[in-house]
């Protein structure tokens, strides 16, 4: 349901390289992302996290309030976003929106990771009975496609904001288990670990100190690229009616109202949408970032 | 753009494949009679046909039943049914055949619902010789022959019904003009020309078979894609054009526009006086004055709806208006819930009365609401919060929209129900309507129980002098709109667009289901 | 071009086996063991399989039942019917829903393990030759995105890895994008721009070629920029691998290095990402095949689960995970034999 | 030698003169470098780490790397000059001119690819033969190699071959056009002793056969064996060119001196590798010119009697009749390790040496309680040590500490040196490294650490600093026994000889005892007092060090002695 996958094998693959090379710094000058998509990616961040946490400050209009013969104005002076089918101002709209969407994906993600941290370390420090019943349970959960455990989730459950945060964190998991068990295995059997036993020090010592904290440490990067990934699938819920409800200003759900006007008014679909990829880009090239500096830094 | 088209200047021309995209929700029965709902009268007008029509002016006019007469006790009504007609399967068309219909229709394992519901007064049905069918009635019924004029009580062969359900789900055999040939679930469903058609109704513009060889229906559910499709010549008729497309379209070359409103009920919320808060007529004029319908429509339908301010359609030669009940007026809201008790306000703005939010939940059908509507609801919601209304939108799929009726959870409903004629009302005004169904289902959303409402609405369905009908349906749709049972919004839409080299195609007045019979291709 | 780095003596030594079992000095493949191993593995992977099956019937059979709704009703005409209490009995009684849930399951699964997926109650059509004539629909449009992306991925990889910052920051950042963009966005702006605007493709899904194209490139875009970031990252990782310096040493041109070694190495993660890429592809495929108006999978399922049709639910899930295990078990194979290092796992 | 004798009187297959490369803006890492190779001769290049000698070599084939910039008087070969020539010119002069034997053996065919395609790619780059001829050539060329089953091995991939195996198909690839040149840059590191003799004597048949040779290793003893010249390496020039008796024998230059000094092989017990005080930059992160010396490197070097007492002494660790084995990927168990029996006493060091997978460091990890023994017994101290439930171990757990081959993993990547050290000063009570600071700064003194390392983390240490973090790890609980595995295996000689050094004098300070793995015969020589040899997880002979190896009584044993190179002519 995300790309966890395809972050999970670029931290792997960056692990297998720093141990390759083993010497010290010995980076690619080369690959690093340039300075400028970075700095980029930060002003959006920033202005993302302004507007999340003071959306009145940003963008003063009401971004509930109607004004129904003020309907589908283009992008002005005015509005600068144009204004959607209820005359409301797109701008506001976005911004104010912001909370709740990196809301969702945010609580999308921890969920996603609340349960891949219990289903993955149940698996990786239970034994091999419970392992091998979790890696069963997880190669079920696989064959579901993440749209479907969610469309079940929700359809279960019934739609709104809650329930699509959950849909898609519920679908998220089984990814994360399956990376922290990995992960989990290989740092049970790294060498540190086995020097810490060497040192005398006990199995709830190891694991509390060197364990855990290396098996998680990872997932706070792959935590920042889930999270505008879950945006962008819980768009696509909304799209499919089973997102956040109006009036809630969610992208996705504004993506979702606007799309029947795409052909005579495309700035209602374009801005939320804008921002939708913006804050994806943004964290991805963050995290990026981020998991490269944890590679670095060992 | 050209206004509607009705037959062109131009020699009709033979033959070719017509693309038709619907909007509405795939039919999961081809066959009417089952269930009963629009989608399935859509594209059963194709290829099923009805004893009687409806012309421009809603009168009745003959079809499968050339002449029909009824006692003077309005119980016993005997048709006359056309001859040298024959269904798509080569069997003849005679009373018996009709009789079966009736049968079809009421046995409970065909599980019709709208068809049921029509025919609910026909005590029997019999076939007094090849041609004459005889229906005895348990009641008189002025509504008899508008019912007949509906899709879901077309009729089909009775060797057909005879195959069982699924087969007859899959592919009905009718009279029409065009037979079902290929039912490609999920995609669209192939129609055929019936080259031995002779049965057009009396307002046709062509006798003999259809013009058109070969019909594509297809179901494009995005409105979106359905107007690209449109524009790119993919398909020749969409409906369920969205309001800004209609705009465009008018705009625009090559595009035709024909609008046809559905008949029977308006578009309209119902307000729930069978609970609180709405079981306060004050709160209920509250809500109503409290909100601006007419921005709300000016703006999302782009002048392409006309607000309403009847519980019918437009299109029902009885519909009764008044507009005065239903004027913005924020002012007297508020005075109307000051008085209803519902005098503090908490830290949102919302009324509260004992503790408790003065809220309103309104599920809403996906699969029923346009997004227009759903936007209008939306302003609802915003302009009854001034007031101190809490209204909850909550976007269901049909299975649990129908669930959260069946539960009375709900304080506002929006419910499309189409039936041809002012009997409508009866079926969602009497007290009976209230009354769930073994399924849960009732169509009396209002939940108005008015024994004087009753009465009126049985008196109208009853009596047969035309000017006392008109009367007494006035006076029943009046006691609907001044109890402010309902908020009239708009006329339930039908807007075809066409292609410009789509001539000569018509809304059968019955229900506005386009018929294809007279529709010819220009290129 | 590029040299290798080794900047102190570990890398050599660390490259060498330590403790690990895996490679290194004196090992010699044991080919005796090879085919017993290779059919373990077969035999593990069809049980684990069937297996599989069997959880994600059991699951989707109690996930339905606790979806609210009713089957019966489900089966006489859809939510809204009004149909009677007999009629309702008669039906339950007919399609055993009154038994315990026990003895429905047990049943459901006997059906099930002797291939019968029964009857849909909103289509009234055999479940089996719906999905038989749903399937190939939709397989067609996930495999010729996948095609499509991996050529996107690995065009756009091989391009921005050519040197050059510029190229590098385009092309990562143009993957990035692309993997955050929404399906149904894509599919909106790619029928203004080419239906409506030029006129090229159809808007709607049309039998011939064109009516696939948007479509498929709907689906293809998100996961051609997943897949292009870690081509990209493993193209780098082989440009700089010893082995195609070597190659260079024995005279290879740089096209060369890259025909003959890099884009092999290349196309591995994008192969073993190909399960994952299956399921996003079907996630996908339920918003494309809506919009494009394709029938398929993923527009049945969403009625279906709608319309509480608990068959066709089933039906839909079971093909989907049918599918899912045969391309992993695919791709696997693949694997195994592109890459005889992943053997020894 | 012949090759020698040729030296003079041909023209140079490659000279090479006043060559510098540098990368970026960097200053240059190769700084002025003159060489030259006569038709079957070989001459050696050798130097620590990071001297330059990779650089030099790729240098010579165009490839020196993306962003070096190459200045030269002279890069001839064979009298052409190879300055300024086009991207076409040089893949003609590469695989058909020069033959390139990676540093990166192991890593450097394809995995991909079946190695027979790998080999004839150098015919389709530079031949027109067609495939099936190609074929037949690959497979000539694998025999002359000494490849067995070549037939198979043609089509199998990098990753089912053995190293050796390995290192011989990519030799095989490099001389497939007889190149007059061929560049063998470690072709032996990461080998067995075993593996690596024959690859030695390969290398020595083709030079018979008039190819020049430039060899490029750290290790001298290997170039002792091989080659006629030796050019000494130091920071991107070359300090000292010579003949090998002269430069091995006779080393004018003090760097040159320290290099033969640090090589361990033929070295008596107690003998010091490493040089004199040397002042250095402890902050360099770069590899083994940031060792640091050992504050006891004052102490003369002279042999140094052993305690006699120790042999009397009880033994302080003793395995009995151990036994473990292990299911293989196939399902198949497999004996790691079979009745191995073994006593370590206070003071003394048992060398263990054996090939690959012969099953040192599974006895190791025996020794440790890291494994339980399917059979057998380990007894610490007199006291039952394994196999016990690890509770029972705990307490004890102080007296064994451990070195690892790769320092580098063995630390938990997100904590300091700081923290490491004073977890295990601790106990793991403290992890914060104020606490204990004073304990601390005296810990890391005793390995030649400064303080400055404290803040650190592990991997921005050069190999040798990482390896003495690891060694101050497992001294701070004050262990009586001290297991090394493979503890100096990764590092440059030079490295090697500080660290050897090291062990050597906490030996004599604190009197410990060592259990020392390594699969290099010259260091396990040089520190124990007694050995033991592994093969295919029996201790196959075991004795005093002086007896095993002046005397070898096992035929595996003989034979690894054989194949030992050593510097002594
Ligand atoms: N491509 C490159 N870019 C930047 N610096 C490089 C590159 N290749 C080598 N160097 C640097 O050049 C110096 C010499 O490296 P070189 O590989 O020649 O050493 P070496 O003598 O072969 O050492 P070793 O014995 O470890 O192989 C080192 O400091 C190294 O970090
Ligand atoms: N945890 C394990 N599981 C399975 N097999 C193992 C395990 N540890 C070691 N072995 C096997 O036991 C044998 C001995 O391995 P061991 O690591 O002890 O050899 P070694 O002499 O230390 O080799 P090297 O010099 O390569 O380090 C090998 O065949 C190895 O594959
Ligand atoms: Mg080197
Ligand atoms: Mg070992």
């Amino acid at each position: 349901m995300s790309d966890l996958e395809v972050s999970a094998r670029l931290a792997r693959s960056g692990v297998e390289r720093r141990r390759a090379r083993g010497g010290p710094g010995g980076g690619r000058a080369a690959r690093r992302l340039p300075g400028a998509g970075e700095s980029a990616a930060a002003l959006v961040l920033l202005f993302l996290i302004a507007s999340a946490l003071v959306p009145q400050v940003v963008a003063p209009v009401d971004p509930l309030a109607i004004s129904p013969l003020e309907a589908f104005r283009p992008p002005s002076a005015a509005h600068p976003f144009g204004t959607d089918e209820s005359g409301r101002d797109i701008f506001s709209r976005v911004v104010h929106g912001t909370g709740p969407s990196l809301l969702l994906g945010i609580a999308a993600t921890l969920i996603g990771l609340a349960g891949g941290v219990v289903l993955g370390t149940a698996a990786g420090m239970l034994g091999r009975v419970v392992d091998f019943g979790v890696n069963r349970l997880l190669e079920v959960l696989f064959a579901f496609p993440g749209l479907l455990l969610a469309l079940f989730f929700i359809v279960i459950f019934g739609p709104g904001i809650v329930t699509a945060t959950i849909a898609v964190g519920v679908s998220t998991a089984p990814g994360y288990a399956r990376i922290i068990r990995g992960q989990l295995l290989t740092v049970r059997r790294s060498a540190y670990v086995e020097a810490a036993t060497v040192l005398g020090r006990g199995r709830w010592r190891v694991l509390v100190r060197h364990i855990l904290p290396n098996t998680l440490a990872p997932l706070f990067v792959l935590g920042t690229l889930g999270v505008g990934q879950a945006i962008v699938w819980a768009a696509s819920l909304s799209y499919l009616g089973l997102g956040a409800v109006p009036p809630a200003a969610e992208w996705g759900a504004m993506l979702a109202a606007g799309r029947t006007y795409i052909s005579t008014a495309w700035w209602l679909t374009f801005f939320p949408g804008l921002f939708i990829v913006l804050t994806a880009t943004a964290t991805t090239v963050l995290g990026r970032r981020l998991q490269q500096r944890v590679r670095e830094q060992g | 753009s050209s206004p509607a088209p009705s037959g062109g200047s131009a020699e009709p021309v033979e033959g070719g494949t017509l693309t038709y995209a619907s909007g509405d929700a795939e039919p999961t029965c081809l066959d009417p009679h089952v269930g009963g709902n629009y989608p399935q009268a859509l594209v059963s007008t194709q290829y099923l046909e009805s004893l009687v029509s409806l012309d421009e002016d809603g009168k009745i006019l003959p079809w499968l039943a050339s002449d029909w007469e009824q006692s003077d006790d309005g119980l016993t009504w005997t048709f006359t049914i056309r001859d040298g007609v024959t269904f798509t399967d080569g069997t003849p068309l005679d009373a018996e055949a009709v009789r079966a219909n009736i049968a079809h229709v009421q046995d409970p394992a065909t599980l019709s619902s709208t068809g049921y519901l029509a025919l609910g007064k026909v005590a029997n049905a019999e076939a007094v010789d090849a041609r004459t069918l005889r229906l005895t009635l348990s009641a008189p019924d002025s509504a008899l022959l508008e019912s007949l004029s509906q899709p879901w009580l077309a009729i089909q062969s009775p060797e057909g019904i005879a195959r069982g359900m699924d087969a007859n789900c899959a592919a009905p055999i009718g009279t029409g003009p065009f037979a079902v040939e290929a039912w490609d679930r999920q995609s669209s469903i192939t129609l055929v020309r019936n080259d031995d058609y002779s049965s057009p109704p009396g307002d046709a513009s062509h006798e003999g078979p259809a013009y058109l060889e070969r019909i594509e229906w297809r179901f494009l559910p995005d409105s979106a894609s359905r107007y690209a499709a449109l524009q790119a010549g993919e398909v020749d008729v969409i409906d369920n054009a969205q309001p800004d497309t209609i705009v465009q379209a008018q705009n625009a070359d090559g595009l035709q526009e024909l609008d046809a409103p559905r008949p029977g009920s308006s578009n309209r919320l119902e307000l729930n006086s069978g609970k609180p808060p709405f079981d306060d007529v004050r709160v209920r004029e509250a809500f109503i004055r409290a909100v601006n319908v007419d921005d709300a429509v000016q703006g999302l339908f782009l002048g392409t709806a006309e607000r309403s301010y009847s519980p019918l359609s437009s299109v029902e030669p009885l519909a009764y208006s008044q507009p005065d009940l239903f004027e913005y007026d924020p002012e007297a809201a508020n005075e109307l819930l000051d008085a209803a008790g519902w005098t503090e306000r908490d830290s949102d703005g919302y009324r509260v009365k004992d503790g408790e939010r003065l809220t309103l939940r309104l599920p809403v059908s996906t699969n029923q609401s346009i997004p227009a509507e759903q936007s209008l609801f939306e302003q609802l919601q915003a302009g009854a919060k001034d007031a101190g209304f809490e209204v909850v939108l909550d976007p269901l799929d049909l299975s649990s929209w129908y669930g959260a009726l069946g539960e009375n959870d709900y304080n506002l409903v929006s419910a499309p129900y189409t039936k041809v004629g002012p009997d409508v009302l009866r079926i969602l005004y009497e007290s009976s309507g209230t009354t769930p169904a073994p399924s849960g289902y009732f169509a009396n959303h209002a939940q108005v129980r008015d024994p004087a409402l009753d009465d009126l609405l049985i008196r109208a369905s009853q009596v047969s002098d035309p000017d006392e009908r008109a009367a007494l349906y006035e006076d029943a749709q009046r006691m609907v709109l001044e109890g402010f049972y309902i908020l009239p919004l708009y006329d339930q839409q039908n807007t075809y667009l066409l292609r410009d080299d789509v001539q000569g195609l018509r809304a059968l007045p019955t229900v506005s289901a386009p018929t294809l019979y007279d529709t010819w291709l220009d290129r | 071009m590029s040299g290798v780095g080794a900047p102190d003596r570990g890398s050599a030594a660390a490259a060498a086996p330590g403790p690990a079992p895996a490679g290194g000095r004196g090992r010699g493949p044991g080919d005796a063991g090879r085919i017993g191993a290779a059919a373990r593995w077969w035999a593990s992977r069809v049980a684990g399989a069937a297996f599989v099956l069997w959880a994600v019937a059991t699951l989707t059979f109690f996930a339905i039942r606790l979806i609210p709704g009713d089957p019966a009703e489900a089966i006489l005409g859809g939510p809204g019917s009004q149909a009677s209490d007999e009629a309702l009995a008669a039906v339950r009684a007919e399609y055993g829903l009154d038994q315990p849930i026990a003895v429905q399951y047990v049943r459901q699964l006997g059906r099930l393990a002797v291939g019968d997926l029964g009857t849909s109650y909103s289509l009234r059509e055999d479940v089996a030759a719906l999905l038989g004539a749903q399937l190939p629909g939709t397989l067609l449009l996930a495999v010729l995105a996948l095609a499509v992306a991996w050529l996107l991925a690995l065009a756009l990889a091989t391009w921005s890895t050519r040197g050059g910052r510029v190229s590098a920051a385009v092309g990562s950042g143009l993957e990035v994008i692309a993997a955050a963009l929404p399906h149904f966005w894509i599919a909106i702006v790619l029928i203004l721009v080419f239906s409506t605007g030029l006129g090229w493709f159809p808007p709607i899904s049309t039998p011939g070629v064109a009516g696939l194209v948007l479509p498929v490139v709907t689906l293809a875009i998100p996961l051609a920029g997943f897949l292009g970031q870690v081509m990209r990252e493993s193209l780098l990782d082989a440009l700089e691998a010893p082995f195609t310096v070597s190659a260079r040493a024995r005279g290879e041109s740089e096209a060369g290095v890259r025909q003959v070694h890099v884009l092999r190495h290349a196309a591995l993660p994008a192969v073993s990402l190909s399960g994952w890429a299956f399921g996003f592809l079907v996630s996908g495929a339920v918003v494309v095949e809506t919009i494009f108006a394709r029938p398929g999978l993923g527009r049945t399922l969403l009625n279906a689960v709608t319309l509480r049709d608990i068959p066709l639910v089933l039906g839909v899930v079971l093909v989907v995970a049918a599918a899912y295990i045969v391309v992993t078990l695919l791709t696997d194979a693949a694997q195994r034999l592109l890459d005889p290092r992943t053997r020894a796992a | 030698m012949s090759g020698a004798a040729a030296a003079g009187g041909t023209e140079p297959v490659l000279r090479i003169s006043g060559l510098r490369v540098a990368f970026g803006s960097g200053t240059p890492v190769v700084d002025g470098v003159s060489l030259s190779i006569a038709p079957g001769e070989c001459l050696a290049l050798v130097g620590e780490s990071g001297s330059g000698k990779s650089v030099t070599a790729r240098t010579v084939l165009g490839l020196a790397g993306e962003r070096a910039t190459v200045t030269a008087d002279a890069l001839e070969l064979r009298g052409r000059s190879l300055l300024g020539l086009s991207d076409r010119a040089w893949r003609g002069i590469r695989g058909r001119e020069v033959g390139l034997i990676l540093q990166d053996a192991l890593a450097s065919l394809d995995p991909l690819r079946p190695v027979g395609r790998e080999i004839a790619d150098a015919l389709r780059l530079h031949t027109p033969l067609p495939p099936r001829q190609r074929g037949d050539w690959v497979l000539d060329l694998l025999r002359s190699v000494g490849m067995p089953e070549p037939e198979l091995r043609a089509r199998q991939r990098s990753g089912e071959l053995s190293g050796g195996l390995r290192q011989r198909a990519l030799i095989a690839s490099a001389i497939a056009l007889d190149p007059p040149l061929l560049i063998a840059d470690e072709p032996t590191t990461a080998l067995d002793t075993t593996v690596q003799a024959r690859i030695l004597d390969l290398l020595g048949e083709l030079r018979a056969a008039g190819t020049a040779i430039l060899l490029i290793s750290h290790d001298l003893a290997v170039v002792r064996g091989i080659a006629d010249r030796v050019a000494v390496m130091a920071e991107g020039r070359i300090v000292e060119t010579g003949s090998v008796a002269d430069v091995l024998e006779r080393p004018r230059e003090e760097y040159t001196r320290r290099l033969v000094r640090a090589v361990p092989a033929g070295k008596p017990r107690g003998e010091r590798l490493s040089a004199d005080a040397r002042p250095s930059d402890a902050t360099d992160a770069r590899g083994a010119s940031g060792a640091l010396d050992t504050p006891g490197a004052s102490v003369a070097v002279s042999a140094r009697a052993r305690p006699a007492e120790a042999a009397a002494s009880a033994p302080l660790l003793t395995g009995h009749g151990l036994t473990r084995a292990f299911r293989g990927p196939d399902g198949s168990r497999r004996l790691a390790v079979q009745d191995a029996s073994f006593e370590l006493r206070a003071g003394e060091t048992l060398g263990l040496v054996g090939e690959s997978g012969s099953g040192k460091t599974t006895l190791a990890r025996l020794a440790l309680g890291l494994l339980e023994p399917d059979t057998g017994t380990v007894e610490l101290d007199g006291r039952p040590w394994s196999p016990l439930p690890e509770r029972e171990r705990r307490t004890r757990r102080s007296l064994v500490g451990a070195v690892y081959q790769d320092p580098l993993a063995s630390f938990d990547p997100r904590l300091s040196v700081g923290r490491i050290l004073a977890d295990a000063l601790s106990g793991g009570r403290h992890a914060r490294p104020a606490r204990v600071s004073d304990e601390l700064v005296s810990l890391l003194a005793s390995v030649g650490l400064p303080p400055s390392v404290l803040a650190r983390r592990p991997l921005h240490l050069s190999g040798g600093q990482r390896q003495r973090v690891a060694i101050a790890r497992a001294l701070a609980p004050r262990p009586r026994v001290l297991i090394c595995d493979e503890p100096v295996s990764a590092l440059d000689v030079s490295v090697q000889a500080q660290v050897l050094d090291l062990l050597d004098d906490l030996q004599e300070r604190l009197g410990l005892a060592y259990l020392f793995i390594s699969h290099d015969l010259g260091v396990i020589g040089h520190v124990s007092d007694q050995v033991a040899v592994m093969s295919e997880g029996r201790i196959v002979e075991t004795g005093p060090t002086a007896d095993v190896l002046a005397a070898p009584r096992h035929p595996f044993t003989r034979a690894l002695l054989a194949a030992a190179p050593t510097l002594s002519a």
